[in-house]
């Protein structure tokens, strides 16, 4: 039993990715979505917070979303998968519940 | 025993009152749900644990105040709300003040019980775990 | 469109709900059941105070069958069920009871 | 699978409607059911017929009222966060001694227990919002 969380703000304005990786159970995957994709880069102040829970959940980031920011692949934290809406919807399959980090 | 077809639905509270709508239009979302006989629980964190709060007083903002309508969910039988303690201490808050929500239970000759529980935060993600449908606001 | 009581005139919505709830009085309830073809006896009253008491205190209407369940405690099961409910108020208590009591409209959720 | 929907936050402020319309183009495309979509908080404003986006823009509410009629998606808005936010049909126009109404082809006003039901009824739901 897993857990699919989504995480759409930016890390930077708000605590959802914080409180998400507090609460994620090992097996679970975060996706990171719309505002949320800021905290897939490397390098940046909550770099460390996913770096350090990577081991134990899955962290991907929506495609589309990344483009669109002008976010290159090459920017992103080791680990960190890419899907588009298609992953999206395949790691909702996966997974037993989404839960939104509104 | 769950009954077949009963799902576990959470709501998941996770913003203050009155400086935007989600928190008053959650609760009207769990009174309507409470109808249908689900297993309900709701979970206040983060700024969630603001909502019932003691001595909320919107006369001055002109806002309605809906913290008593959380008083009444004993009587649609909603009567887990698990409250996060971590949430609560890094808001400087204590179990205190919160405002006291009880139902009476049914099976125990109708005596009045609290609805909060406070829990620690690896409790509020299993509690997240051990559902089927999880609504977030 | 209003109801007139004792010489006052208050202002209701298409559907006879009151516009400002604290326009409410025991002699507007009458006007507006009488509206209603309603002639309030005790059972009416009981069940207007218990809503008035309710929203006072929780802010909301009751969901029907937590009037129902609280009557039933309050006046016994002969007048705290469903099909009491609906000789007393027609048209439904939710509906017909709230506007008596000068409760918001029912938004008409589930 | 069935997939139940939730949008929540308003059209064109937020992105919500939007990534939210892919994902429920992508499921369909992979084979799986979407029979609602439930409009929520300011989600509801998605179902006025009267937005007028710049022509070099997507349409919100026109995408989703023709992924609508080609899949049979039920697009429920929400009555009491409609009721608060200026979105009514004929019906609620009428019983509300309104001089108009707004809502757009495909969507239908209906109340919170549409949204449970579909919690109940879909396998996964996932919400959409700020």
């Amino acid at each position: 039993m897993s857990t699919l969380h989504t995480v759409n703000k930016s890390p930077f304005a708000t605590q959802s990715l914080l409180s998400c990786i507090n609460h994620v159970k090992d097996g679970d995957a975060i996706l990171l979505i719309e505002d949320g994709v800021y905290g897939a880069a490397a390098g940046t102040g909550v770099s460390d917070a996913v770096a350090g829970k990577a081991g134990s959940v899955k962290f991907y980031v929506l495609g589309p979303d990344l483009e669109a920011r002008g976010i290159p692949a090459t920017r992103l934290l080791e680990g960190v998968e890419v899907v588009d809406y298609a992953g999206f919807v395949g790691l909702a399959v996966e997974h037993d519940r989404a839960q939104a980090w509104l | 025993m769950m009954e077949e077809g009963v799902k576990k639905f959470l709501y998941v509270n996770r913003k203050a009152p009155y400086g935007t709508i989600y928190a008053l239009e959650a609760l009207e979302v769990v009174l309507i749900g409470a109808a249908f006989d689900q297993d309900v629980s709701l979970a206040f964190l983060d700024d969630g644990v603001f909502q019932l709060t003691r001595d909320q007083n919107t006369d001055g903002v002109g806002v309605k105040n809906f913290s008593p309508t959380f008083r009444a969910l004993g009587d649609y039988d909603v009567n887990k709300l698990y409250v996060e303690r971590e949430s609560l201490e890094e808001r400087g808050l204590t179990a205190d003040d919160l405002q006291e929500i009880v139902y009476e239970d049914e099976d125990d000759d109708w005596a009045e019980k609290p609805s909060i529980r406070i829990i620690s935060r690896a409790e509020m993600a299993d509690l997240m775990h051990d559902q089927d449908v999880i609504l977030s606001f | 469109m209003s109801y007139e009581v004792n010489g006052q005139t208050v202002e209701h919505d298409e559907e006879g709900y009151i516009t400002n709830l604290s326009d409410w009085s025991e002699d507007l309830a009458k006007v507006i059941a009488e509206q209603e073809g309603i002639e309030m006896t005790d059972e009416h009253w009981a069940v207007v105070n218990f809503l008035r008491d309710y929203y006072e205190e929780y802010q909301i209407a009751p969901a029907v069958r937590v009037l129902i369940k609280a009557i039933k405690k309050q006046m016994g099961p002969e007048i705290g069920n469903n099909k009491h409910m609906y000789e007393l108020f027609p048209y439904g208590p939710a509906k017909q009871a709230c506007k008596i009591a000068g409760l918001p409209k029912p938004t008409g959720c589930v | 699978m069935k997939f139940g929907i939730v949008v929540s936050e308003g059209p064109y402020t937020h992105e919500a409607s939007d990534t939210a319309y892919n994902f429920v183009k992508a499921a369909i495309e992979a084979g799986h059911e979407v029979p609602r979509v439930f409009f929520y908080h300011d989600g509801v404003n998605v179902g006025t017929r009267l937005t007028v986006p710049p022509q070099d823009d997507r349409n919100i509410q026109v995408n989703w009222t023709n992924l609508a009629k080609e899949h049979g998606i039920d697009l429920v808005v929400c009555i009491a966060a409609a009721q608060r936010r200026g979105i009514l049909d004929e019906n609620e126009a009428k019983r509300q001694g309104k001089d108009a109404d707004n809502i757009a082809e495909g969507f239908r006003i209906s109340g919170l227990g549409q949204l449970i039901e579909m919690g109940i009824q879909t396998d996964r739901l996932m919400m959409f919002g700020d």
